[in-house]
């Protein structure tokens, strides 16, 4: 998908780009989120047009809206319902879900788990502030244990559960973590993410400002750490290693291997059951259910 | 004398193979052409529990299953027992049961079917034991016995039985064949006794025997449906299993859903990409899709909904019917959310009806609910493929003209605005259930919001010029007008005829087309009738309550019968009920 | 020449303090026991965006807030762009523009009110500077300015200012102190064009100022709830803080959960458990309670579900007001599903409601759902601590003798049975959301389930006979009789009264039940007026359908205005169509 | 909770059964994940008036009916959200949740996650036949991929998680494996988990004779295996080793750790709240919320 060298790429970041300005508050880690998209999708060279963006609700689900494709910012949690179906109707599309948190844990954890399990070719990026943005500072299911917020007031009583261990257990095939304040690296992560043949999670740490506070972001930065260069990436109990950290974030493909998607088991099935008669038409399936004595 | 129309029920436990016998049953009276409406029961258990089967008969057309037993197998009286109160039998019936067991006092029978009835010990078990070696081939003797005393061709119940035992070993297959030829022997000893339940029938062009359920999922395939995502649940799950095997064959996709969150969801993502969707559920689960019908609703997603109601509320009787999801059906979505909800009222029925389900979703980009019931949709009824014809209508591809400047949500005059999909160049766009203006952006402004509500309403106005389909039955002037929906028409339809018979004038009117209503066409009828009666299964009279809403339904001169669901309802139950109209001492207290 | 009820408006951005000036104000007044009702509009984003908050203080009782603005602060016209449309100016009002700004053109303004405003450019700005060196407390300078204005007590303001800067360092302090100082005296140099806008009242007792929502979650822990599970949703989640801060400490139990499902399974269980449970959502939640709110009724759990309604379908207009759920509170669960529907019209009646709601859950073991809105749960108004007082009913517990060969679900006249609770010996049952007998085991018969529907429902005349609570306006005759509910009632009872001011004869009829409806206190109000007019926020017209489904609203002198939510209803606005009604112009058709 | 050793306990097994007589298949596993329920009950001498068992639906969730304890057989999917309402409403009583991998996995996936995050104090038996018995034969998220069943006439498309994977990347702080074909070991793990403070998750496989065959007991007792001795059950990498395993199927105690439980949390939550002043009345609300000036 990625263009001849020297040749100018036909689409630039910035076509990716809608018109409508983000309603995000300055300084929110959605926007890094988001340019990294644009450039990921130029680099990948993906048209416009042939490329679908699914969310949820929250701060981060408003996205679709700022991207220049096929969009859909659906309802809370069930943004991988509708790309279930939007990939399975049109497997040629380029499908990418994205969403935050409280989205995809909270409310949404059970799509997640089985989009994750049946191996759905998407790529799904959860912009995780471990908060709940845009009903304004409820604790998420990442929201730390103890931390004061808008629901919490006497300290969360709830232990916090790591995305990227839970997309390993899930099923998911292809399990990444990445920062949005290190946007280089989530270019790379969210291109990896796309071309990826079947489930891709993409946990995108991408602070608050509002309602965790400047800390967030400094905090994130602070712990940030890379993975070895030894680490092998096929290996789950080695991913595992590297989810439910505190003191460091450590940021890329934590766990990679390659089974057949849904898309190719779906066409697998077609393929069996086409070698039971053709395409088949009412009159053939009226045919079949006669009642043959 | 012979009959025209017969009605069989067999009971036994789960090895018995009653259904096995009434499946061939019908096959092969289905196959000589005759009119036949096949039903089952269980009891709570999976498998081993007692189960029975109720094939009805008939040489011309039959709209219901038969309310009275005429010839009444029973191969254990305790697996009867757990039936009493849902089977009754017919004044001179025929009953047949095991020899081998303790036969029912003359008391018991008495409350089974008053005195009039003829009951044989038939020794089944034995009969099968001689020809087989074991008792497990009862219900091939009972086919033989039931075979003789229906007359139907005796090869034809060979060659069903051949083919359903037909991966059994040889010596297998001829023990099974002499089992089947002790109780035509039986049957042929008690010719007389049998004269009168004998068939009298030309024969004619073989017709399908299929289920509601799956006349609903080939009226999806061929109205060109080819995604259907689903949960399983009682008693929907049929449609599920047919297209899990057929839609791959059709070559779309199919999805067995981890709930019916994740189904709902699932057809909008497939239609927003622009290929037509189903799914199907039953009460819980439409419940959990209420709140992505708001969704489709909003986004103006064309989107097909199968409710194939069963008891409630809660998980209430997942096995028995009912027709109390109607006012979830229009009413339950929060907002002011248009869908279009339509009713099945036979096994054709929930073909067209589907095929037209599709047809509106897609011709008006909205939601559609098409409201089937356990009665229709779990029950066998003979067809013939030549009915399984109706028009499709394909979604409008937008215009060049309409691309430039595209806006996904222009107000237009139907209401409808074009609608691109991926891969269109022009025609991106991007959607959401926020409210929106007509370029789709999330847009909270009071008057966007009144003129898109309006413009989401407006549809429906053209869906009820093009879609006010309907049924009449009786005569053009009567006495006595039946309002009815969904399964309820069958009874409703041979009561009418049976009142008319009786040189009672009684008609009938059943909207397919719950909303829209078919209002104009209803207030004819209404008209053209002395007394107006609404025939139901929900116990607040839910179909009443909704016709209020935008009906000013007779005043005193309306009635309501309606009970809950739970069994089916009988053309003798709603011939009370004209009775009781007749002689003006019909209820109009409604309760809920 | 004073005034009696003035209506400030200020509009700014994220920065500019508008929330905090308009609170003070607010709480300042509300302490001297004036009447005040305020309401904040925010722009998309969560922060920095514009915003506006609108303060209505009035010497006597009001019922809704100012729909026409008497002074209007403008720190930024650009934030007020945003905003037009939504905000109207009344004649003759003040206008006090950010100086640093182009102020509007003659032609804007008049696009704004008319010509008779005073328009002053303020330095908020630089007096700000000037006081504390920087332009960030020109809310303080503002703050002055108003006190000013509408002559709240001086030292008040000083000491509510102090209050919310409390914790800041002395020097912050001092300087605030000097904004404020500096706002008075512009107020003092601008005293005659201010006098007109000055409050005349007598200070009182100090009265609360409260939302709606916090009204509510006072509401439930006064009636003894002690279990709280819910999921963040707009506009409810006012609720959930509460009670997230309190709910500990009143002893009980508060849960965030998962998703709307788990909310409403976890209060099942818990009133299961014995004790008092309640969840808040909005549309898109109750949705996906629906499922659950029917196990409830099945279950017969009682159970207590707010739904704090914004505009809809599907996510709507999250911050915006409608009444648009009613239908599906009333109608949205699949089967026959009994419960009650209470609404509430002010901040008070959100108390009263809620406490009602427990009564009603406890005593008849039925899932209570109760109606607020936007409008209701988040404006804040001034109520008396007197006011909060409701008798508290509790679950009756099963006695000794009802412990003997104890039946949960024992058939009763009044449809209620014995509840036994964890822990008593006597009292142990499995329960389940099927259809079952007395004693909670299932059970499909349809006899079980005809008689077990009626018992359920039967429970309803009870609630009717006890709680047949509503509201009346006007005189006992009148020529027009306006019937609304849920927050209309406010503008509607502010135009019932200038109305007959005006010498006309108005009434109004606001049930605070729902469902079931008084029906025969409404058909005494009905017969006591000429013409009826039904007033609602919904583009489908809910109410006038449901007043339908059981009431022969009167032909021919029915009326109905009804419009979409997305901004709130106006006294002015109702005012016009009992014009209308009285000039017999109003329509009756209604869409949907 | 054991009675003194030589003393006949005062409740026996039969005591905790009810009088409704199950309505599952003849060889259904069902029957014996109840007879060592009832076992385990009269082990432990719980108070039948004192114990709660909820279900959500299925042939497994019919289960609360047969103990002649409180019950309740709640709707699809929802066992654990009623067992939380419950249990934090009423901490003083045993609360055990039973189910089917359906109910469990397929539509109460997302309840599964949070119940065990939350280390809510139940026990969570999963009556495991990798299959939806009640609704007969589909296939479930625990079915093996490429099997055939009513659903999957092609042979299923999708791949299977492990429960016991989940639980512990859930958060689950018990988490066992069991079989009914061994019910002297299913009564200890059944033990042992009503004793665990917090979330305790057991998977019980259960055949389902009608959709899945008598093979699968079969099956199921051939791979059965013990976990060694030297296990750590502390250790989650070690732990995560023996799920996903397809031809041995390793039963005893996979993981225990000792974590706050959610009602300790809460009660912690209470003691801070009452640190502010005493238990709250109407009066003291509506005092601290008048403007004070
Ligand atoms: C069914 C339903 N429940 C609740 C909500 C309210 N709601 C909207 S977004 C949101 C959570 C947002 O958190 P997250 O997904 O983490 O996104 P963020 O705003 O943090 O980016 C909630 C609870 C809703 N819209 N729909
Ligand atoms: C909302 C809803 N959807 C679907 C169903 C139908 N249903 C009942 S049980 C069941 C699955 C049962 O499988 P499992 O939980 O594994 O239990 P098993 O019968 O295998 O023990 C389904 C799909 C339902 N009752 N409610
Ligand atoms: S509230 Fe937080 S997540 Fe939402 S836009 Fe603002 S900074 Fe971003
Ligand atoms: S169907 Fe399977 S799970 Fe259900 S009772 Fe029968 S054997 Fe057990
Ligand atoms: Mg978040
Ligand atoms: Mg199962």
């Amino acid at each position: 998908m990625s263009t001849t060298m020297g040749e100018l790429p036909a689409f630039q970041p910035a076509d990716y780009k809608s018109d409508l300005k983000p309603v995000w508050c300055a300084g929110c880690g959605d926007f890094g989120a988001l340019a990294s998209l644009h450039r990921a999708m130029a680099k990948l060279q993906l048209e416009p047009w042939n490329t679908v963006v699914i969310s949820g609700i929250g701060c981060s689900s408003r996205l679709p809206g700022y991207v220049s494709t096929f969009g859909f910012n659906g309802v809370h949690g069930r943004a991988l319902t509708l790309a279930s179906g939007v990939k399975l109707a049109r497997p040629e599309l380029t499908v990418v879900a994205v969403g935050g948190d409280g989205d995809g844990i909270a409310i949404g954890g059970n799509h997640f788990l089985h989009a994750a399990r049946r191996n759905l070719d998407v790529a799904y990026f959860m912009m995780d502030n471990e908060v709940y943005g845009l009903t304004k500072g409820q604790a998420a299911p990442t929201t730390p244990s103890g931390d004061k917020t808008k629901s919490t007031l006497w300290g969360n009583p709830e232990a916090a559960v790591d995305p990227c261990e839970l997309a390993i257990s899930f099923g998911a095939t292809w399990v990444a973590r990445g920062f949005s304040g290190d946007p280089k690296m989530l270019v790379d992560l969210m291109v990896a993410a796309i071309e990826h043949p079947g489930f891709a999670f993409l946990n995108v740490m991408s602070p608050c400002v509002t309602w965790r506070g400047d800390e967030q972001f400094k905090m994130l930065k602070a712990k940030l750490a890379f993975l070895p260069p030894t680490h092998d990436r096929t290996d789950r109990t080695a991913a595992f290693r590297y989810t439910r950290e505190t003191d460091v974030l450590t940021t890329g493909v934590l766990y990679e291997v390659r089974q057949p998607s849904l898309v190719e088991r779906l066409e697998e099935v077609r393929k069996k059951a086409h070698e039971v008669g053709g395409l088949a038409t009412t009159a053939d399936i009226l045919e079949q259910l006669a009642p043959a004595i | 004398m012979a009959t025209k129309d017969v009605t069989i029920t067999v009971v036994g436990s789960g090895g018995d193979g009653v259904v096995t016998l009434g499946e061939l049953i019908a096959q092969v009276a289905a196959h000589e052409g005759l009119n036949v409406i096949k039903t089952e029961a269980y009891g709570p258990q999976i498998r081993g529990g007692e189960s029975s089967c109720t094939v009805r008969v008939a040489s011309s057309r039959i709209y219901s299953q038969g309310a009275a037993v005429d010839v009444l197998v029973v191969f254990s009286w305790n697996d009867y027992k757990r039936f009493r109160g849902e089977i009754s039998v017919a004044p001179g019936a025929v009953i047949l049961g095991e020899a081998s067991e303790e036969p029912p006092s003359a008391e018991d029978l008495g409350v089974i079917g008053g005195d009039d009835l003829t009951f044989l010990q038939v020794p089944f078990a034995e009969l099968s034991k001689t020809a087989t070696g074991a008792p497990g081939s009862k219900n091939v003797v009972a086919l033989g016995i039931l075979g003789g005393l229906l007359g139907l061709p005796t090869e034809k119940l060979q060659r069903a039985l051949a083919r359903k035992f037909g991966r059994k070993k040889a010596a297998v297959l001829e023990a099974v064949g002499r089992a089947f030829q002790s109780g035509l022997e039986f049957a042929e000893s008690r010719r007389k006794t049998f004269e009168s339940r004998r068939l009298d029938y030309e024969p004619g062009p073989s017709r399908l025997l299929l289920s509601g359920n799956e006349a609903a999922a080939i009226g999806a395939l061929h109205a060109g449906c080819r995604f259907f995502a689903g949960y399983p649940i009682t008693p929907s799950s049929e449609i599920l299993h047919f297209l899990g095997e057929w839609m791959p064959r059709a070559g779309g996709a199919f999805l067995q859903t981890e709930d019916e969150l994740a189904a709902i969801g699932a057809c909008i993502g497939a239609s927003f990409a622009g290929v037509k969707s189903m799914t199907a559920t039953s009460g819980p689960g439409l419940s959990l899709m209420i709140e992505m019908i708001g969704l489709a609703s909003m986004a103006e997603v064309p989107v097909v909904i199968i409710d194939v109601q069963r008891g409630g509320p809660s998980t209430g009787n997942p096995t028995k019917s009912e027709q109390s999801d109607l006012l979830q059906s229009l009413f339950g979505t929060h907002g002011d959310a248009p869908k279009a909800v339509l009713a099945c009222s036979d096994v054709e029925d929930c073909f067209h009806a589907t095929v037209e389900a599709f047809n509106i979703a897609e011709e008006f980009q909205i939601p559609v609910l098409v409201l089937s019931d356990q009665a229709v949709g779990q029950r066998k009824e003979t067809i013939t493929s030549a009915d399984m014809r109706h028009e499709v209508r394909d979604r409008r591809k937008p215009t060049e003209e309409e691309l430039e400047e595209y806006e996904r949500y222009r107000d237009t005059p139907t209401g409808v605005s074009p609608m691109s999909v991926p891969g269109m160049k022009k025609g991106m766009y991007q959607t959401n259930g926020l409210e929106h203006g007509e370029d789709g952006r999330p847009n909270s402004l009071y008057l966007t919001h009144e003129t898109m509500n309006a413009k989401r309403y407006r549809k429906m106005w053209p869906i009820r010029d093009r879609y006010h389909s309907f049924r009449c039955f009786g005569p053009t002037r009567a006495e006595v007008g039946i309002l009815c929906w969904g399964s309820s028409a069958g009874p409703v339809q041979e009561a009418v005829a049976a009142a008319n018979a009786r040189g009672e004038s009684v008609a009938a009117f059943v909207p397919q087309m719950l909303y829209p209503f078919p209002k104009r066409d209803f207030e004819r009828f209404a008209e053209s009738v002395d007394e107006l009666l609404i025939v139901e299964l929900s116990y607040t009279a839910q179909f009443y309550k909704y016709l209020r809403t935008f009906l000013d339904l007779p005043a005193g001169r309306t009635h309501v019968f309606k009970r809950s669901g739970g069994k089916d309802l009988t053309a003798a139950e709603v011939s009370d009920e004209i009775e009781k109209v007749r002689a003006r001492t019909a209820r109009v207290e409604v309760a809920g």
